[in-house]
């Protein structure tokens, strides 16, 4: 669907990321974790295409976004304020998570990758998984709505880099320490590539099954152009697939298969 | 309220309801953007190019943003002829909108067979001949710049089908008038233009370029006054039509490239800036020609005022 | 806090602060802008070009906007060789940067007796030849897009002058490393690129051309990657040093020019923007070899990791 | 001088008219009626390059400009909140309006060409000259802020085309019909081309100095690009001079000399 939204809040969680929720009864309704929307970012100089932005979390009628400031679109996109309306395409990506019907999952995230996980966890804690979550990041300014994780009752480990926060250094140590203590049914897991292909091999090591979500730079959003491809190993061998319409979340296994 | 004017063009035999349609490569096979517009509502569709065996494509990022553009570096990814008449065709025969298949080839017999392979299939309205992608290392390059080639490649495809011809230019060239004329002189019974700029990005960050491939051909709102003047002098230079496109993304856009004697257009990077593009350019024609109490889109096509 | 980088380069014998000066025609005379910015800071000052005679320029509109970007046709107006050396050249030789002239002309000796008549003109640094200005229907543009007039002019020129000789190319061609080789083989020592694209705009109220002159040059950030994609071929096709511009607006965009080869960059319509463009690039130059710890900022010319 | 100067007041007075206050202390000490600013309106894909704006009245610290909102850049600007910032170049034209020390001044404008006169009104009533202003637009819904005009003790004659708002017809009839009744020493004018032509001819018949303000698509503003030009009857025959620098304000004999 394409459409226009009106924005119902706005605000920075940290310095450079901002939490926006919309109204959108339709989608609230039809989007799944790991989907995303492309949103129309103020047809800048520098921003005249699409950014796409994850579902970070619905409540009742409401889609929420939470972002990093990064460059022209979302630092345009940061400024909407109540009121004004936001032009998005949602909800895009065929390749969500996919949750099993029950026991434990763990959901890694790093960073901003934090934003698509909170809607899983909603959906993990509202199917009555068993779930828990490991932020990482780089230090304690970066960690933000951990509120939400309270709230759905999931219990949450983090890591920074500088040790500012929780433990120190990645957050793929606490989470081996966890899959050795209590091997999970499945790994969640968004962040930067090095997390992800981290965690992917975690996995491997210990024989659970990761879903990670890729970020790739995108034109359409929708499959059309080809452009947003990551290199998959399939039965026939590697080819290409898109991230928008084939993903963003893939199995580690089928996008990480260079991994060492 | 005045009668509605009319919009429907005929291109090189292909009837049109209208003179909009994707460029090539922009719109997929029709399917993906199918829940965002009626494909009914378009003057033709064209789909992305297509090879005679499956291409895989090139390695990412395929695509960036630029000021006012965009670069791609897709590199052909299709599925090949095959799938593409048994798979793709059969959804967009559902639509009562001429189909236009667009082929990219490396030789002139590559291209030859893919249009013979292509001629009689159901439903397709017309050939596109892609002799100008800027991604692809062998061949496709020259076929766009040098005009001796580009007069044996649209000479074989001619000779190997009854399908409407159009032939795409590049605009990478000194004078595109001389390559109009060449493809014009070969048989081609349309002309489209433009296809993209080679050009490059680099990410400060890392120091590399943003593209897998390197380059990549830059179209987009940024091309728009290029693609105009070529467009303005191909239209002058050869008495078949000519399809324009490059950077269109509003009514009045494509207004202009109607002006300068384009009989159509293609809207290509504005469909992903907004997917509803092309519809708002047709509607965005229509009202133009009521507002200024024209009847008849020709009456547009060429109207330059140039004193 | 470290060491201040270097940022000074030499190009072609010319000697400067940094590797950031304006682009012709952009900058007027230096005089309209001093009360800007400082033309101390800047690397080099390139004035408009300069004919023999002075030159009325074409019809009004003479500019406008495109997106991204905007056309010109000024059609080279300026007072004159003469009136350029007696008047203009007092005020530029206050500043402690050094002066380049741009040289348009008709025909090979045009060029050439205006580079004698401009060779010791005291404070001049260096010439930059403009053989690629689209907007004079007579003679500049062939010397722009054909390199055997390329090569007979700035042989004419080479002939004429002692003073450092920039050749400056046009886009408009096939292959920008043939122009490039023939200037280089004809004596340049250096060159710039580029110049603006052959390029229209359509009022679509009036069904007129914009420009007075039906035909315009675009630049700016809708051209950058097309500029920076030649920047890279001529930089790797030829051992003089090249000036790269074409729509720099921030540091970064300068920053790509370098590591695609560039010894330097011009600011164009970047300087219309915001009239300090010039001066925000010089600093965010700095701040960018310093936050990557390199203190020269030859370090990051030809830096582009292509492997 | 270029300056990031805080936007005080923003409203429409007009369907498609906005009017904007911004502090600019040293500006405001500094300009003269006829002068413009050149405004970076958002660097939109079509709207990277300044916008010029006629200051339109100068008030204690503030300037206020009033304008169209004509395209994106206007709609841009239209949006700017009070306490935000806007980037401008000014005071910007050498050629200004050149008001006698003493005597009769008829000011005209037309449409949006009032914006610039009301300042020019403020500088007539402050040194005391016998001004009068002749204002023409299309309808009633184009005329706006005449109480500018009451409280500098400017009597108004109004001139709409539809005839809903004061003489029905161009300005040029009351304005003619004045001039026959009382020559004035001067006409200053700033309205759409026809307008212009037509106040220029007026003054050729009656034999009164009239001073244009004109209008070009502009790059620089500075005199740099030599992209405003008009063509000006001097001495030395007809050539170009720049709207930024040399004008915006001409002699209408200078500008006008193909009239008939
Ligand atoms: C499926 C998907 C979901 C995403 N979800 C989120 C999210 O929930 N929160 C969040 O903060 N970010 C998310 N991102 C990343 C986000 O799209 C980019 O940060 C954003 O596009 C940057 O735009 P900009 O104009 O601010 O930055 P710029 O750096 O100026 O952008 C320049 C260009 O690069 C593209 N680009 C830059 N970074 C990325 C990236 N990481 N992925 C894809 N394209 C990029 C931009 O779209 C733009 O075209 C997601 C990316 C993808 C692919
Ligand atoms: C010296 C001067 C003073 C002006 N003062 C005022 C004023 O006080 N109030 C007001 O409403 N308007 C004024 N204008 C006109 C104003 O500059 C244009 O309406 C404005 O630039 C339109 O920009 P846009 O993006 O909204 O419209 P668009 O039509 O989208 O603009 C497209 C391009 O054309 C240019 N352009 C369009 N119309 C004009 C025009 N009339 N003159 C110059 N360039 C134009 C724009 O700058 C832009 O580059 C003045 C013009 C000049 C030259
Ligand atoms: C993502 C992308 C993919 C493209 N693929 C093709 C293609 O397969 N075949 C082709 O002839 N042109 C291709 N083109 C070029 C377009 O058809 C068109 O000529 C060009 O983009 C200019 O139009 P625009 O400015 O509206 O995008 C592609 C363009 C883009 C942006
Ligand atoms: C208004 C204007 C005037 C120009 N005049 C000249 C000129 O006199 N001589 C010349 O060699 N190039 C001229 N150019 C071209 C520029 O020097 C430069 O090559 C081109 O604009 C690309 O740089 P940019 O994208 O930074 O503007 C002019 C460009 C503009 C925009
Ligand atoms: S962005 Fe176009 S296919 Fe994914
Ligand atoms: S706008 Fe550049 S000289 Fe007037």
């Amino acid at each position: 669907m394409k459409m226009e939204c009106t924005v119902t809040g706005a605000r920075l969680v940290a310095r450079d990321v901002a939490a926006m929720t919309v109204r959108a009864p339709e989608l609230a309704a039809a989007c799944e974790p790991g989907q995303f929307a492309h949103i129309y970012c103020g047809g800048g100089v520098y921003s005249l295409t699409r950014r796409p932005i994850s579902i970070s979390k619905v409540e009742g009628d409401e889609l929420g976004f939470l972002f990093q400031i990064k460059g022209e679109g979302t630092r345009w996109l940061a400024q909407r304020r109540p009121g004004e309306t936001v032009d998005l395409m949602a909800p895009l990506g065929k390749g969500c998570y996919r949750l099993p019907e029950q026991g434990k999952v763990y959901i890694a995230a790093g960073g901003i990758g934090y934003a698509p996980v909170i809607f899983l966890a909603q959906r993990a804690a509202a199917r009555g998984l068993d779930a828990r979550m490991f932020v990482g990041a780089r230090d304690s300014g970066s960690i933000y709505c951990l509120d939400e994780m309270e709230k759905l009752g999931v219990p949450v480990e983090v890591a920074t880099e500088d040790g500012g926060l929780g433990e120190r250094g990645f957050v793929t140590a606490p989470l081996e320490h966890a899959i050795q203590a209590d091997k999970p049914d499945l790994i969640c897991c968004c962040g930067p590539e090095p997390m992800l292909r981290a965690v992917a091999r975690l996995g491997r090591t210990y024989g659970v099954p990761v879903q990670v979500s890729l970020e790739q730079r995108m034109a359409c959003g929708v499959g059309a152009c080809k452009g947003c491809v990551v290199p998959v190993k399939g039965r026939n061998g590697v080819h290409y697939r898109n991230v928008c319409s084939d993903g963003p979340v893939f199995c580690g296994e089928e996008v990480f298969f260079d991994a060492e | 309220m005045p009668n509605k004017p009319n919009l429907s063009v005929n291109i090189a035999g292909i009837a049109m309801k209208n003179p909009v349609m994707p460029a090539s490569g922009c719109f997929g096979f029709g399917e993906e953007y199918a829940p965002y517009l009626d494909l009914n509502a378009l003057g033709a569709i064209v789909v992305k190019s297509v090879t005679m065996n499956e291409t895989v494509g090139n390695p990412g990022p395929r695509v960036c943003e630029t000021p006012g553009g965009m670069l791609n570096a897709i590199g052909w990814q299709n599925p090949g002829a095959d799938v593409f008449i048994n798979e793709k065709m059969p959804f967009l025969r559902q639509f009562n909108t001429p189909v236009i298949v667009n082929l990219a080839g490396k030789t002139a017999s590559d291209y030859a067979e893919l249009a013979a392979r292509l001629d009689g299939v159901e439903g397709l309205a017309g050939i596109e001949l892609n002799i100008s992608c800027p991604n692809v290392s062998e061949g496709g390059v020259a076929f766009g710049t040098d005009p001796r080639l580009a007069d044996e490649v649209v000479r074989a495809v001619r000779a190997a089908t009854k399908l409407p011809l159009i032939v795409k230019l590049s605009p990478n060239v000194t004078d595109i008038t001389v390559m109009a004329r060449a493809v014009e002189g070969a048989g081609a019974d349309a002309i489209s233009l433009i296809n993209t700029f080679t050009a490059i990005a680099i990410d400060v960050k890392t120091r590399r370029p943003v593209l897998g491939n390197f380059t990549g051909g830059l179209s987009g709102p940024a091309v728009k006054p290029v693609a105009l003047y070529m467009t303005y002098r191909v239209a002058h230079a050869v008495s078949v039509p000519v399809i324009g496109m490059g950077g269109v993304l509003r009514a009045e856009d494509a207004i202009e490239f109607l002006l300068a004697g384009a009989s159509a257009v293609a809207v290509g990077m504005g469909t992903f800036v907004n997917p509803t593009a092309m519809i708002d350019v047709i509607d965005g024609i229509e009202r133009y020609l009521v507002e200024n109490n024209m009847d008849d889109v020709h009456q547009l096509i060429g109207g330059l005022i140039t004193d």
